[in-house]
């Protein structure tokens, strides 16, 4: 025992040990968000969901499993072979990539000597959230790639629009998390995460809620879930990027999609709602250093993370999906200009030395929200919109005429 | 075929048997000849004689008149059907012989002539046992004004009420009217050797009854 | 014809600023959905649970009756392969080993997985030999085993006959003068 | 040609005929039991009776007569006025119908002439939808009065059709009327049962499902059966005739109407020699031989093949070595074909026609007619175009011969290379013309069953039946009678036009009338045929 502490004690080995726990947490639960996505979608429509396979259907991820790998894997004739078997791989990669940077649960002071041994984090490279904006601007690869080697027109018409969408999504995002940078200074994500923890800190959410907000909006549009699932659009494109693909190469686009959902949730929980940190419990304040309180600040970061999956789930079986022309619509008439804006007022903040002052922020972002409430109604443009009102901004009516 | 069919196809002449019409009966026949066109136009002539002669036409008598006429035997089966006059198997000493046209009908002969069957025990173109009496229907014995009508041999009785049949059969002033017999005529009326006299006909006549 | 003054020309509504910002109406969707998490469920738990069928006239899995001897009632008219909208019927008449009848099938097959349950079959029958019943559950391995037969579908009328009696068990065959009990055939008289 | 009037209506007809059979020809549907334009007149259904002027026997005015009359048995008369559309035709049709439905067992369901059965047409057309007969049905037995015949008396309406024919055509006389009146039935002489060569006409020429053929028994209902139109290929009097299929196979025969040559007949020979058709035991592959190997080639390379072994023999033996034995049971268009495709190979080669197969007596009826006077006559040819190809041949010309020639030629060793067409029904090889052939280089046989000569064969190809053929046979009388193809070739066989098409070098899909304009070119006698109208349609 003394001596496995010990070799956990250098921090290569206890991350190699990490990354594997997690990641095979992070496949069960992978599988089981799937499991969770069907039993929500039947409750909400008031019908059971499956509960065939062991009690209460608990085993029916087990049994989808078996039938992905059990299952004939086509690989029709016309496809461009190497990049249809590379594309699903890819996006299970990119979406596993995410996790090696996640704070699970700070520092730990394995023997209890109290001297920190290791940091609860595969890998903290410093500039982490570089490395997220890298892997995740990667994962449109596994979209796009996958509906390139369809050689399949419905495939790639879809992928193509997916990365449309991606794109336009991140430049929102990439500005949320600018904010947020600017605001702690800091790049890694464990010091964004501490950042929010201890005495005078708040939650990044309380500062910028519209911030979270969009962190939120382009969170579903980066992970393709509903309302901006463009990709998959079975009722328009048969199966969107994924057409050809069958059994355990599908599995694993599916898989990817989940992987998807639970870093995204992950990395919005540490840079807005304080990563595994609860106020006023005190084994979840950075200063608790013991094994005990990094498994409950992995259980707290875990829980939160659930809690997001559930919200992607409920708002999957609530919202239906916008058309093309409003996803595009809100991410550069809507998102994009909010983002600016408040891009320039927390400039200003900084300059003024205070951007950590709750007045401040919050004033702005209230003066920001009833801008855009202003905007949004009276001129009609912003989030929504009807083809018919499309011309309603002054200066598009002139383009229009022309 | 279990559904039932009747198999017309075997045959009810035996190609060995011997002949029933004797020489004098072909010879009468055969006296006609000269007085007709064809030898076919002899057939109802030629009837007559071997029905005097036998009391009835049975199926080897058509058969050997077809021969003797060179026509088809069909064509002497579907004239002898024809007219209700032929017997095809033998006839009783007395025949009974009912009307069943619209007036005696109308006046309760289809009563009489369940009588008529009761009290005998034999149905229509049947003859009892014993060979004293045969049951035939007619269209019409032309005693409309008195029906019910009921002929025994050749006496006519009119008005007969159903109570009446016993009693009327048993009247011995029946006898006096017996049918004409040619002198060709040498046998029985019933041929008692042969059980399977009974010569089947294809007729199936299901009679009208009453829908009440 | 429609003229250009029958048109009438809606307009959409316009939208309130609420409905142009879409997020109060996403909340209220969204507690629509939430409250539903915890209505009760109204699924059937199909097969250890039935449903009560509300009606007698369901038209589930054929049947081919049998008449009181206990004989096919059917007599391989074709009445039911020509009504047949999905051409699942199909049958081999051929002679009866009966004496009231002429015709049975020797063969009659129903392919259960092309029917479409439109009922035409029973409708089309002059015997009542082919019913629809209410029996739903209609499972198999194979499309093979989904081609119902002969005493297949006999067996579902021994199933059914408790629950739902023949129609009209008088009808035994087709022949004669239309009510085959009554028909007999008699040889007696001479050839009048 | 005679002027009469119907229904106000001026046509023309031919003199004599009966006023019915005007009507029918001019399109009127005038309805009719007893009728049929074969046999004689009786005039006993009364179901075409018509109105008709005639001149007042005082005033000799011309005015409606009171009475009706018999369409059928009056004949027309020049300036002769009728009508059938009055209320009183209308009313006699109706009690007509009532009559003859009064008795009748209502059993269509399971009744083989339901669906062309004029009972059920007329019914629909002039009858009442309820009966008001109350009393008990009168029911007749069921007869079973021939080796192919039943006669179920209860649905007779006593038309005596079947019994006029087999007076008057067959002049067999089996059938006969038994009783009278309302108990009258058909029936035969028992022992003497209905057998004649052509008694199967009589389950035709009824019209109601009284009379049918136990081959067809209970078999298929007629709606389900699709019909293409045929000749018989029995004998070489070639009777139109009408191929009835369901589900690629044939049902039955019936005969269709063609004067001068079957007119309304066709006999039970042909009617019933359709069987060999789905034999099991029927060539369906094309055979080659490798060596000792036998294997089956694709029909895609079947035609390089044969012209390349073909030409191998031309150059090694010189063309006149090549003989093609054209089949009498073969099309004109199929043999046209072959021969063109081998004499364009071998300019020398020889045409033989193939066996023709001579069976007992011409046999002519009413029995007992000389064949001056008979209404139809089978032939002793039993095959259908001995004509056909012999045309074919004298077409060609150059070195021909008949099957006996080619017998005695093939012994002598006058041959190497040889493609014999067969196609009949039974064992037709003699042993001389198989021990010949047996030596010769190539051999490729077109047969419809294994024979000696299909096992010395180099290549075996499968022959089609008449019913998969699509073509023209030549009768006995030199008449060029086309004919549809009415099934499918069995599987993996294709259609010999088809395949002697691409063999003689054309591209695209065979059909009879195509090949016959091309015929039509070169030989005179396919001239008029190319564009001649098709066959009157089938009368009852």
């Amino acid at each position: 025992m003394d001596w496995l502490i010990e070799q956990l004690k250098d921090q290569l080995v206890f991350s190699v040990v990490l990354s594997l726990v997690v990641f095979a947490a992070i496949m069960t639960a992978v599988a089981y968000c799937i499991y969770f996505e069907r039993k929500i979608s039947a409750w909400m429509q008031d019908r059971v969901g499956p509960n065939r396979v062991g009690p209460l259907g608990l085993l029916q991820p087990m049994a989808d499993g078996a039938k992905f790998l059990l299952k004939e894997d086509i690989i029709p004739a016309f496809v461009d072979k190497p990049l249809f078997v590379l594309a699903p791989a890819f996006a299970l990669i990119m979406g596993l990539a995410g996790f090696a940077i996640l704070p699970w649960g700070g520092m730990v002071d394995l023997d209890g000597d109290g001297v920190v041994d290791v940091m609860c984090q595969v890998a903290d490279p410093g500039v982490g959230l570089l490395y997220l904006l890298a892997v995740g601007g990667m994962a449109v690869y596994g979209v796009v790639v996958g509906g390139w080697a369809n050689n399949n027109k419905f495939a790639f018409l879809a992928a193509m629009r997916a990365t449309a969408q991606m794109l336009s999504y991140e430049i929102p995002m990439a500005l949320v998390i600018l904010l947020v940078v600017m605001t702690t200074g800091q790049l890694g994500l464990d010091d964004i995460a501490r950042s929010q923890m201890g005495e005078g800190n708040l939650w990044h959410v309380c500062h910028h809620p519209v911030a979270f907000f969009i962190m939120l909006v382009t969170l579903f549009a980066e992970t393709n879930r509903t309302p901006f699932d463009m990709a998959e659009a079975e009722q328009e494109l048969i199966g969107g990027y994924h057409t050809e693909y069958s059994a355990l190469k599908f599995g694993l686009f599916f898989l990817g999609e989940y992987a998807h959902m639970i870093i995204g949730s992950g990395f919005v929980i540490v840079l807005f709602l304080g990563g595994w940190h609860l106020p006023w419990v005190s084994f979840l304040q950075p200063e608790a250093t013991s094994v005990w309180a990094m498994l409950a600040k992995m259980s707290v970061f875990a829980t939160k993370i659930a809690a997001f999956l559930f919200l992607f789930m409920w708002v999957r079986w609530t919202l239906p999906r916008f058309r093309f022309d409003q996803l595009m619509r809100l991410s550069w008439k809507g998102l994009l200009p909010v983002c600016l804006m408040l891009f320039a007022y927390v400039t200003v903040l900084l300059y003024l030395g205070r951007q950590t002052d709750l007045m401040w922020t919050l004033g702005g972002n209230g003066v920001l929200i009833l801008l855009v409430l202003i905007v949004a109604g009276t001129m009609g443009v912003p989030v929504s919109g009807r083809q018919g009102n499309l011309s309603t901004l002054p200066w598009e009516g002139a383009v229009r005429a022309r | 075929m279990a559904w039932k069919t009747i198999d017309r196809n075997e045959p009810v002449v035996d190609a060995g048997a011997t002949p029933v019409l004797t020489e004098a009966i072909r010879g009468k026949i055969e006296s006609f000849f000269p007085r007709y066109p064809t030898k076919r136009a002899v057939l109802l002539p030629a009837l007559h004689v071997i029905q005097d002669a036998l009391g009835f036409i049975g199926w080897q008598a058509m058969k050997e008149v077809a021969d003797l006429l060179e026509i088809h035997p069909s064509a002497v089966f579907d004239t002898i059907s024809f007219y209700t006059h032929f017997w095809t198997k033998p006839r009783g000493e007395k025949v009974v012989t009912v009307c069943r046209s619209i007036s005696c009908e109308l006046l309760g002969g289809r009563e009489v002539l369940e009588a008529v069957k009761d009290h005998l025990g034999i149905g229509e173109h049947e003859t009892t046992g014993d060979g004293k009496y045969s049951i035939a229907v007619e269209e019409c014995l032309a005693g409309c004004d008195h029906g019910p009508c009921l002929l025994v041999n050749e006496r006519m009785h009119k008005c007969v009420k159903a109570a009446d049949v016993p009693a009327l059969l048993a009247d011995a002033g029946n006898a006096d009217h017996g049918l004409p017999r040619s002198d060709l005529f040498d046998g029985p009326v019933v041929d008692d050797d042969r059980d399977d006299g009974v010569i089947a006909s294809t007729s199936d006549v299901v009679e009208m009854q009453d829908s009440n | 014809m429609i003229e250009e003054k029958d048109i009438i020309n809606v307009d959409e509504p316009e939208l309130t600023a609420g409905e142009r910002l879409y997020l109060p109406q996403i909340a209220g969707g969204m507690r629509t959905t939430l409250r539903h998490m915890f209505k009760k469920k109204i699924t059937v738990q199909y097969p250890e649970q039935k449903r009560e069928l509300r009606t007698e006239n369901y038209r589930g899995v054929h049947r081919l009756n049998r008449d009181e001897q206990g004989r096919v009632a059917c007599v391989a008219c074709f009445m039911c392969q020509t009504a047949c909208p999905a051409h699942c019927i199909h049958i081999v008449g051929a002679e009866s080993p009966w004496e009231d009848r002429e015709k049975y099938p020797v063969q009659f097959d129903i392919d259960e997985l092309r029917c479409i349950y439109c009922g035409m079959c029973e409708e089309a029958c002059p015997v009542d030999a082919i019913e629809l019943t209410p029996e739903y559950d209609l499972v198999g391995r194979t499309r093979e085993e989904m081609i119902f037969d002969k005493e297949k579908l006999l067996m579902v009328f021994d199933r059914t006959k408790e629950t739902k009696p023949r129609k009209n068990p008088k009808i035994t065959g087709y022949s004669g003068t239309g009510c085959a009990d009554e028909h007999t055939v008699t040889e007696r008289g001479e050839a009048h | 040609m005679a002027k009469i009037t119907i229904d106000n209506q001026e046509i023309e007809c031919r003199d004599g005929i009966p006023v019915l059979q005007a009507a029918l020809e001019a399109g009127w549907d005038v309805p009719h039991y007893c009728y049929h334009p074969g046999l004689s007149v009786v005039a006993s259904c009364r179901l075409c009776l018509m109105e008709m002027q005639l001149p007042h026997p005082k005033t000799r005015e011309m005015g409606w007569a009171p009475k009706l009359f018999p369409s059928c048995q009056t004949p027309v008369k020049d300036g002769m006025v009728v009508r059938f559309d009055s209320g009183a035709v209308e009313q006699n049709q109706k009690a007509c119908m009532e009559y003859f439905l009064l008795n009748h067992p209502l059993d269509c369901p399971v009744c083989d002439q339901a669906g062309e059965c004029h009972l059920q047409d007329y019914s629909y057309k002039f009858g009442e939808s309820e009966s008001r007969m109350h009393d008990q049905k009168q029911v007749n037995p069921k007869k079973d009065i021939g080796p192919q015949t039943l006669l179920y008396s209860d649905r007779c309406v006593m038309c005596t059709r079947c019994v006029r024919f087999a007076e008057e055509v067959s002049g067999t006389e089996e059938l006969c009327i038994v009783n009278r009146g309302g108990r009258a039935e058909i029936d035969i002489f028992p022992g003497i049962p209905l057998d004649n060569p052509m008694q199967g006409n009589v389950v035709d020429v009824c019209p109601v499902g009284a009379l049918l053929d136990k081959d067809f028994l209970f078999k298929k209902r007629v709606w389900f059966l699709e019909s293409g139109d045929s000749v018989c290929p029995g004998c070489s009097t070639g009777c139109a005739i009408r191929v009835d299929q369901s589900d690629n196979r044939v049902q039955r025969l019936k005969p269709r109407y063609n004067p001068g040559v079957n007119e309304w007949w066709m006999c039970d020979e042909g009617r019933f020699g359709w069987k060999y058709v789905h034999d099991v035991e029927r060539v369906t592959r094309p055979r080659l031989r490798r060596g000792a190997e036998m294997e089956t080639p694709a029909w895609e390379s079947l035609g390089e093949i044969v012209r390349y072994r073909f030409e191998q023999q031309v150059d090694r033996h010189g063309a006149a070595k090549v003989a093609v034995l054209l089949s009498p049971m073969m099309a004109c268009e199929e043999a046209w074909l072959l021969a063109k495709f081998v004499r364009e190979l071998a300019p020398d080669a020889t045409i033989a026609t193939g066996f023709v197969p001579m069976v007992g007596e011409e046999r002519c009826f009413p029995v007992g007619c000389n064949a001056d006077d008979a209404k139809f006559v089978i032939r002793r040819e039993k095959c259908p175009n001995g004509r056909g190809v012999e045309l074919v041949a004298e077409h060609f010309g150059g070195s021909t011969c008949d099957f006996d020639g080619f017998v005695t030629k093939a012994g002598e060793g006058a041959f190497e290379a040889v493609w014999v067409v067969g196609g009949y029904s039974e064992e037709w090889v003699p042993k001389a013309l198989a021990t010949s052939l047996a030596k010769i280089e190539m051999l490729v046989v077109q047969d419809m069953f294994e024979s000696a000569l299909t096992g010395e064969a180099e290549l075996v190809l499968p022959a089609c039946a008449w019913v998969e053929r699509d073509g023209s046979f030549v009768n006995h009388a030199g008449l060029i009678q086309p004919f549809e193809r009415a099934i499918n070739v069995p599987d993996g066989a294709r259609r010999d036009g088809q395949y002697l098409f691409g063999l003689a070098g054309f591209e695209g899909l065979y059909s009879g009338a195509r090949v016959r304009a091309l015929m039509a070119e070169e030989m005179d006698a396919f001239r008029e045929i190319a564009e001649a109208p098709r066959q009157p349609a089938h009368q009852h």
